[in-house]
């Protein structure tokens, strides 16, 4: 099963916390995003911040999504702080 | 036109670039925003930005294209620059050309605000004492809301 | 600062002029007018623009301060071209550099709006067919009266 | 009294329909610039427009005023259709 995965992308504060750009990670399993943030999540020390007090945004193949939305095979998942440009 | 950009831009000559040549041009708005020295902390020097190259600039042409359904656009510049930044370096600049004043006004103030909570930029303060990466604003979360009214 | 001036403006350097170089300063929002193809009348050719010395600048004056008091404003440039104007002419500068965003929008197009409906000048259109004095638009009457609710 | 007088001033269509850029008009008699208006109406012909349909504005010393304002020797008055710059 090593082309059912999904890139995963995190930036900004998650980036610099969790001290990962990308993941490459195997969905078997996953039926929508949330349930790879909390998979992520689970994995303890920083990463439990996915399903913390603080608000995280997720984008599936750079469109903003809800943590509802299912995932396949190939997609670009990316995780992040709310933004502040401008 | 979009650009997300390391270096500096010259805003004079974007102006001069967004007139239209069209008789029926009336009005252009442009805003800059800039690098201030007081964000959420004090004695700011700089700004560090990073973007979500690709997804940026899909989510920018959507509110250009928006603010297009919305108002009369002639033509709108975007641009937004991204890596370290130094105190009163230009950081974003939006223009928008029309036929009327309102349109252009709308137009800009609408693509500006909904860029602030919609567009995939983190900007990260540097100062003496150390970095900080900025919460985003209530208020700018309700200017963006009110364009939805 | 305020200029009336029967030649042209270059919106680009007025831009440079405006930005400030005190540490505070976050925001440059500006506007420029057109002469368009269709005002009252279709087919316009050209503008004849008269005004009345002094009590314009007076006018215009007082406006910068209102914005002054309501919005945090550091710098405000308006530039308003008079007599005889040709098809895509720039007719009128408005710039404010500001702290805030939020503030030199609404500076800025609080100027502009106000400017229409109270700063005396006086367009007259010109085409082939003839001249003809422009009316106040009820629609201008309305926007500058909103600022005051 | 030829000191007791004013300065008025008529700007765009008015000043085009009236054939008249200035007038020194002496003030004996008027309370009010409403009052000068309306003498100056009296004279008929293009002059009647002053309290025609048509809105005319009113300045005093180059601020606006209303009908009900009173002149004094020396004042500029200028009467002008609703202006349309910007």
């Amino acid at each position: 099963m090593t082309d059912k995965t999904v890139t995963v992308r995190f930036f900004a504060r998650l980036r610099e916390e969790l001290g990962t750009e990308q993941l490459t990670l195997a969905i078997s399993g996953h039926q929508t995003v949330g349930d790879l943030l909390a998979e992520l999540a689970g994995r303890g020390g920083p990463w439990a911040q996915l399903q913390g007090d603080q608000p995280v945004m997720i984008a599936i193949n750079q469109a903003m999504a809800k943590s509802s939305a299912p995932i396949r095979a190939g997609d670009e998942v990316a995780f992040f702080p709310p933004v502040t440009g401008g | 036109m979009i650009s997300i950009q390391t270096e500096d831009f010259d805003a004079g000559a974007e102006y001069l670039a967004l007139r239209d040549s069209g008789a029926g041009t009336g009005a252009i708005a442009s805003f800059t925003g800039l690098v201030r020295d007081s964000g959420d902390t004090q004695d700011v020097s700089g700004l560090f930005l990073e973007h979500y190259p690709g997804m940026t600039e899909q989510v920018i042409a959507s509110l250009i294209e928006e603010a297009s359904q919305r108002w009369d656009v002639r033509k709108a510049r975007v641009i937004h620059r991204v890596g370290q930044l130094q105190l009163q370096d230009q950081i974003v600049f939006v223009g928008v050309c029309s036929a009327h004043r309102a349109d252009a006004f709308a137009a800009c103030q609408f693509i500006m605000d909904a860029l602030k909570t919609s567009a995939p930029f983190w900007k990260k303060e540097l100062s003496e004492t150390g970095e900080h990466w900025v919460e985003q604003k209530a208020s700018d979360v309700a200017r963006g809301e009110a364009w939805n009214k």
